[in-house]
């Protein structure tokens, strides 16, 4: 699928990127169904599926029970007999509880009966709220290590739009990761009904020629604010934002990686078996020739998200510590 | 019943024979429930089933070739030979699958559910679960949200009395015919070894939910006669107890309704059925490594 | 009661005022039934909270200050300041802990229940739980296993007929004071707004649980008159309704027990215990960074 | 805790260095109890937990009905008054279901409530047996990202019960991992009833110059076997198993890639985001001007397990994978 016609744009926030994504969907294709806590009357917690109940009616946008196992089991019943089903499980820690049917059921169901399995996971992740440590984890990792599924993390209203599209429309059950931090962030966004982003494709947010920075998620913009405030500094900072983190745009990181020879990766989770400890062995094993600067992983410390804003906020990477990491590759060997 | 049967004893013994590469859960005492179960059924609906399913599968509609070729790691089985007995689902006849998770077919059977109500198809799904899955947190899940949607699922619990290597007493509180009725859900026991009796209650069940009048939670007691799994030589039971069910085997039971001609004629095309079947699987080759990579995902 | 009411009128008064860091789940309206159910523990009996569970801590002998303190962001908070409103676990007095995730707390109380089993003590555990919690699949296995061992376990749903943003029907097909009957585990419905008939059904389960008779399952009936969180303006109820359920009060039906002047010198007692605590928490310095990366494991 | 007396050794399987641990800790503390399916009567699916419902009676060793949360929260409950329990979840892929209890609750105890949380959560991995995809999965490296959580996988007999006995004394949650194909494969296990090895700590299993192989749980032994081969070309490899995942003893780690300037990292786990992503980032950060050759990582391929054993056996990374894997490395650059 590729990008069609983006001359067209309109400022939004991520969570009307994701919204319009459903709502646009859910127009085009009638077997398209989304079911999850309270996103039918009141609209998801945050307002993010608005208005799709009263268009598309208590069957289609269907509130559910505290069920997560029934919630993605239904995604999955549904998605085997016909549906094109959109789960959400509100937050990602609330996942834990359907583990056993996102990776033991929904991504085993093509293996087992060589059937697709059209089925979009919708969950939030991240530090963003005064939530605390069972609202707030970043798991993303994990999923990438499950064959059969594939893993969505969009960082602005863009992407979020247009990879949602392409999740739903997806033959694969796919992992499609909101971030709290990033729903009220803008971004301009095509207006075409069928501006669909490419599964699979990194963006190259910002080019440079001396540091390849790698971030996710909520980092992309701390990435390129620090990337900008680099630039002052005569040091020229690459961007590349992965969006897709299974399966992983190799080629795309490993060609700048090569290219600017040093690589420091940016993200929200922690860093042990993370996405980053991923692409810093994917530097490793395919860059070490042309690394000249070990490369540095700024993710939060290995601790729990604690609840009061201000800690979490200040638990969670923030562009100076991007900043930080790149002087550091910077500096001569 | 005697396919199932038949075809259970055949890859029984293939098992001993080496031929079988993975685990074996057998129904072999059970089958009334299944083919009772399914009697009334439409291919359009859906059913779950278990680790042990072969029973399920078959009335379902599944081909006895295919699925004893899927059992002996064949490249002509449901899954290429790599599921083996746990992992059979047919979606194109509504099988949407057996299970190594116990209780993880109930969660999906209110999808299936839910996706015949939003397509206002009066289809059905029938989940079979064993009375061990009661234990599981998907079953009260399961339950809630099928009373409380009023979805077109019958649950069938079919009992046969252990859970692995422990008796049931040691898993279930009260009893599991009833777990329905605090939301309003009907609930019925029946004799897991009476053919008929199965297939009235799971007919009546499947009336109600093509009506739209909701689920129903039918507890089926029967017993298996062998192992957990094949090999297991199930030292956890009294010899008494296991030939005393024997004696009511669900067979012999639904036979006596037969004329000698009758039987005889049914026995020798299941013969010629089951014989098939084998030769079928055993012609495939067995699956090679080169099978494993395909069929993880539709899109790369 | 009244200190539970006030407690919470006061942490959201400094909530508007910006000093509550985290979120707030009020459970003004509903204090009867964790100080009904708390009346007759011991220190060594243990409770599990939700996320709903400043009441259920008081009751169980939680320090108001220091439980301000945590709600306030504070270290001298029961977790540093840093878990807030759903993290506050208190082992010291049996409180196994408030909880983010809704049903978590089921599966801990078996845990506890059973430990004081096989320590033969004659202590219970009591598990508060609202009734969206009655939709999760913790839910299910948890009355199992209580009424398969016959735990000391009493389990007590709170009923405020809202869950989140949607009303209980949305999530609970049937009773639930009904759902242990099929296990063999008596039920009862409460009003939730008598503290005295809180007290009496909890005082009847928790006399069965010490006995060895096991697990009971209470349902209160109760209302929340704010928001699921605060600064929620649940729009998504009638005034009306608010406005009936707040005359059924439960602090001014117990208060009519009380003569004028012991009324008078509880309300006086109560405003000095709470004008301390909110002294205490809001001379406890704010959490600092400082205090995050402590308390993960007792040895690395 | 050190390692007592090592003198006197008896050599066991594996199932019965963790069926001595069991026994020994039971018998030594009163407050150690045992929970999970099948434990009691039949002693376990493959017998590890025979003889100890006979000694300590059916409330200290526990049949539980098939309900995996309770399972976890049976620990966390007990846990938190006063006992000292050892939950098993029967296979790695069950515990799926009980995800919530441990990385929300067990996990996080401490860090609410001040209070020790001694559980022991056993599993078993891995595809040693012909049980397929929903009964042999790896998911090792998700606990590791988990804070509050130790995470213990030995691989042999030894380790095993100096670790188990370990566990249950530490007052932490301690995930640990058994390896179906390890149970029945001997090691020479001391007979002091005090062995207790510390959580933590690596073990070189075998010293060289050349390369490091960091390997877990299965595949140490084909590391050692590979080792072995190499040794006979000339070739000396250092082979280190970290025994503990989570604290992960990257001093020791550190120390050998630098010395050797060559890793390898070898486990049953698939690639992503896996120990042996950790390792190899690990060594990239912290030894890249040591390094003189790409690391490599020798892990499953990214595909879902096979049911039939010859199959599983093929996905699995063997000896000769590690060897061919150090021969890379040892190539010229
Ligand atoms: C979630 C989960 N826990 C444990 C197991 C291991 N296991 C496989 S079959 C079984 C017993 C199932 O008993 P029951 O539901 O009565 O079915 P039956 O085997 O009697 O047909 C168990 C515990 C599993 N497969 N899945
Ligand atoms: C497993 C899980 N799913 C969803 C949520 C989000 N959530 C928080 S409170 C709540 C509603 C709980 O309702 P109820 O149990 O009735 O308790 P009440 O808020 O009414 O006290 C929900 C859905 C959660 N915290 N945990
Ligand atoms: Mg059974
Ligand atoms: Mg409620």
């Amino acid at each position: 699928m590729a990008a069609t016609t983006e001359a067209k744009t309109r400022s939004l926030k991520t969570w009307q990127g994701i919204n319009q994504a459903l709502t646009e969907e859910m127009e085009r294709d009638p077997s398209v169904v989304l079911v999850g806590e309270d996103v039918g009357c009141p609209g998801g917690p945050y307002g993010v599926t608005r208005g799709l109940l009263d268009r598309y009616g208590s069957k289609r946008v269907r509130d559910t029970p505290i069920s997560e196992q029934v919630l993605v089991g239904l995604g999955v019943g549904a998605g085997a007999v016909g549906l094109r089903p959109v789960v959400e499980i509100m937050f990602f820690d609330f996942a834990m509880i359907a583990m056993d049917q996102i990776v033991n059921q929904a991504a085993k169901f093509r293996y087992f009966s060589g059937q697709s399995m059209p089925l979009t996971i919708r969950t939030m992740c991240g530090a963003g709220g005064p939530n605390g440590a069972q609202h707030s984890q970043n798991f993303e990792a994990w999923f990438c290590a499950v064959p059969g599924l594939k893993v969505i993390m969009p960082s602005n209203a863009r992407d979020a739009k247009g990879l949602l599209k392409a999740a739903i429309r997806d033959d694969d059950p796919v992992l499609f990761i909101e971030t709290l931090g990033l729903l009220p962030t803008r971004r301009e966004v095509p207006v075409d009904e069928d501006f669909v982003l490419p599964i699979g494709v990194a963006e190259t947010r910002r080019e440079g020629t001396d540091v390849t920075v790698v971030a996710v998620g909520r980092l992309v913009d701390r990435a390129l604010e620090a990337a900008e405030a680099l630039a002052a500094e005569g040091v020229s900072v690459e961007v590349i934002d992965p969006r897709t983190l299974s399966p992983l745009d190799t080629e795309t990181i490993v060609e700048s990686v090569r290219r600017t020879g040093r690589l420091v990766v940016a993200q929200e989770a922690t860093a042990p078996c993370s996405i980053g400890a991923e692409l810093v062995a994917l530097a490793a094993e395919r860059c070490l020739p042309q690394l000249k600067a070990a490369p540095i992983r700024v993710a939060s410390p290995f601790i729990n998200v604690p609840t009061p804003v201000p800690l979490a906020e200040a638990r969670a990477p923030k562009a100076t510590d991007v900043a930080a990491a790149v002087r550091t590759v910077m500096e001569p060997a | 019943m005697r396919l199932s049967r038949r075809f259970e004893e055949t890859v029984h013994d293939q098992f001993h024979e080496g031929q079988v590469p993975g685990p074996l859960h057998l129904s072999i005492g059970q089958e009334a429930v299944a083919i009772g179960a399914c009697e009334g059924l439409r291919v359009s609906d859906a059913i779950l089933s278990t680790h042990r399913g072969h029973h399920h599968c078959l009335a379902k509609g599944a081909s006895p070739g295919r699925l004893m070729a899927e059992l002996l790691g064949r490249t002509a089985g449901y899954s290429r030979g790599r599921g083996g007995s746990m992992h059979v689902a047919i979606p194109s006849i509504g099988l949407l699958g057996t299970n190594g998770i116990v209780g993880a077919g109930l969660p999906i059977a209110t999808g299936a559910a839910y996706a015949m109500q939003v397509q206002e198809r009066d289809d059905v799904c029938v989940c079979f679960f064993g009375e061990g899955a009661t234990g599981t947190g998907a079953f009260g899940e399961a339950i809630n949200i099928a009373a409380l949607w009023q979805l077109p699922l019958v649950f069938v619990c079919e009992n046969n009395q252990y859970v692995e290597l422990t008796p049931q007493e040691l898993h279930v509180a009260g009893e599991i015919w009833r777990r329905g009725e605090s939301f309003g859900m009907p609930g019925e026991r029946v004799d897991g070894n009476d053919v008929g009796a199965v297939a009235d209650a799971v007919a009546t069940a499947v009336a109600r939910a093509r009506d739209g009048e909701g689920p129903t939670m039918i507890e089926a007691l029967t017993y298996r006669w062998f192992g957990h799994y094949a090999g297991d030589q199930a030292a956890y039971r009294e010899d008494e107890e296991v030939q005393r069910w024997r004696t009511l085997d669900p067979l012999v039971r639904s036979r006596a309704a037969l004329s000698d001609a009758d039987a005889g004629a049914l026995d020798a095309s299941v013969e010629d059925e089951i014989a098939a079947a084998l030769a079928f699987a055993l012609e495939s080759p067995i699956t090679g490594p080169d099978a494993l990579a395909v069929d993880h995902l539709a899109t790369v």
